[in-house]
């Protein structure tokens, strides 16, 4: 563990200290997290974690994957916050208010669970330190013990050691994509396409552009790689009203786009 | 009363240092940490009986002299001030001896498996969160802990920290809970006697419900 | 002299209950006999002040209360005047404690109670992984059945199944194999004769050992 290594220090405007403390301030009111640049925290978190790769520190890893944690949700709790709330007057407003009393109670309860995490440690370390009399059975009592049935034929044991043998199923995980494995859908193949199409044809509706898909696994890969189309400045999108048919019309030019553009992130079959 | 009988008909006070030396036997070939019922059955005393005299022999290890005027003993001799080399401590729900804490550099010297091995920060924040909310899906767990947990969650249960608890009824998800040799490794008796969660939740004073009432 | 260094740099006599307790403390948790050389340094004591120890502690656990005079111990406090449930023994070179012989009766019956001839199909899945892949250690097969099978691999040893095989060189872990009485319950006359399993199944070079690599 890494308590006593000096942490991570935010530099802002209005507060200069430890992360720890930004967020202690913000859990207790005193600092609204609308005034807290978190693209300024993360450029200097970026920083601080570049340094301890220099140094060859091993807990970067934990120390950003947590950075990312709080940092996510401190960017839920403000874009909650940004929405224009007012008075509490219908129930739209409650369930905003809720939204946002949420994200926090997510935050602090993860900040609490590293907490206990350390004390969980520091306890199985302290622990460690006691071992256990588990001896082998003193000769005379294991000669007591009665006779093993076994009953077990080679054939049947050899069924055992497959069964034990064989790896098992991941099971799905959080992140749920683990079912999707059977078809192989790739959000950069269905950007392809669908770049053909407006290509020849623009403006097309999204319900148009997903009306072959045989999955909803395809439809969900065409979703995102429109929204990567969008980041990549090769579509527009117009809705006349909302739930009314979004029509995606091809901004780029003929050829200036491909597939090749897109993030790393999307390479990987879904 | 000497045993013409095979079992049961044995006298334990009959034997020299009666009912407590018998007690320290049966505790000497424990594998697992065995409960006060287990032992007074085997013993052939009540739990009360075995109760007191293993709350004195606690005392005795750790350099107490102990007079116990409510246990019939054929002799309360006790040990001396000095604390043995071992301890008896009451994990898990079950009694078991230990070797004392402070000798830890010298015994780890001769026990050659286990132990050893630390647990990572992400580890320990998974088994964490695992034992204050089991039993608990790895998605749940994956929720709180903003990462995928599942390489930990296998590790943790190959080291026997935590087990398959059955699945969901709702969602079919596997769920864990933590394992009594994880209270072994804690030194504590149940996970009742985890420390409690909510001082370590600053500002949380409005919020508290959330944590119950598990919407998150 | 108290220890910078981290091993060897340990005062014993500095510890509550001084180099007795220490070795006191060795000597619970043991499950091989050790001998006097040993036992020595690990504690970093000589020979003979062992051995000086080792006879007050036989004599203590028997009930005699000693004074010791040749040997420098921080208190010698002694145990009382009746014998304890367990004794120091010295068997074939190597001392060990054991419940105490008058016990027997009461021990084994402890011991007889609950046992069951059968073995549980934890055990048994364990075995099937320990015959097809010997040698190989617990960590090995804690991680192709996904739980840990410390206590499993003791049952297993003690009813002769299996047997240490030597440590693993490079991670100085235990190593298992199946025995001579193994073949016998199945009816063979050596493993080559176990049945071939399927040669799809992994061999033990995907399966990460977790008490080497340590990262979770």
């Amino acid at each position: 563990m890494a308590e006593s290594k000096p942490g991570f220090e935010v530099r802002l405007a209005n507060f200069t200290g430890p992360f720890d403390l930004l967020l202690g301030l913000i859990a207790k009111h005193q600092l609204d997290i609308t005034e807290v640049a978190i693209a300024t925290v993360t450029d200097e978190f970026i920083k601080y974690i570049r340094k301890l790769q220099k140094l060859g520190e091993e807990w970067a890893l934990d120390e950003a994957s947590e950075f990312l944690v709080i940092a996510a949700t401190l960017l839920d709790l403000k874009a909650a916050r940004l929405l224009p709330a007012g008075e509490v007057e219908d129930d739209e407003d409650i369930a905003l208010l809720e939204a946002r009393d949420l994200l926090f109670a997510r935050l602090l309860q993860y900040k609490a669970f590293k907490h206990v995490a350390g004390l969980l440690g520091e306890t199985l370390h302290q622990e460690g330190r006691r071992f256990p009399r588990q001896v082998a059975l003193e000769e005379h009592f294991a000669a007591m013990l009665p006779e093993l049935v076994w009953k077990h034929t080679p054939k049947q044991f050899a069924a055992l050691a497959e069964a034990a043998l064989r790896p098992k199923a991941p099971q799905p995980t959080a992140v749920g994509l683990a079912h999707l494995h059977g078809s192989n859908v790739s959000v950069k193949e269905q950007a392809e396409i669908m770049g053909l199409r407006l290509q020849q044809e623009s403006p097309l509706t999204f319900r148009a552009l997903i009306s072959d898909a045989d999955s909803t696994l395809v439809v969900v890969a065409r979703f995102l790689a429109l929204l990567e189309l969008f980041r990549d400045k090769a579509v527009s999108f117009d809705q006349l009203s909302p739930l009314a048919d979004l029509a995606v019309h091809w901004t780029a030019g003929t050829g200036d786009w491909s597939a090749d553009n897109l993030s790393e992130e999307y390479e990987e079959h879904l | 009363m000497n045993g013409q009988l095979p079992d049961g008909a044995m006298d334990v006070h009959s034997l020299p240092g009666g009912a407590k030396a018998a007690l320290e036997a049966v505790l000497m070939v424990l594998d697992q940490p065995a409960t006060e019922e287990e032992l007074a059955a085997g013993l052939d005393l009540t739990v009360d009986a075995v109760r007191a005299l293993l709350a004195e022999l606690e005392r005795e290890y750790s350099g107490y002299t102990v007079k116990a005027p409510d246990v019939e003993t054929a002799s309360v001799a006790g040990f001396g001030s000095t604390p043995r080399g071992f301890e008896l401590r009451n994990i898990a729900g079950g009694w078991r001896i230990y070797s004392r804490a402070d000798f830890a550099d010298i015994v780890g010297k001769y026990v050659l498996e286990g132990q050893t091995a630390r647990l990572t920060q992400a580890a320990l924040e998974t088994l964490a969160v695992i034992a204050y909310r089991q039993p608990v899906s790895r998605a749940r767990v994956s929720a709180i802990r903003g990462v995928n947990v599942d390489s930990v969650v296998r590790t943790l249960a190959q080291r026997g920290l935590i087990e398959d608890a059955g699945t969901d009824p709702e969602s079919g998800a596997i769920l864990y809970r933590t394992t009594s040799y994880f209270l072994e490794r804690m030194g504590i008796s149940s996970v009742a006697d985890l420390p409690h969660l909510s001082p370590h939740l600053p500002g949380l004073e409005g919020i508290a419900e959330f944590y119950d009432a598990d919407r998150m």
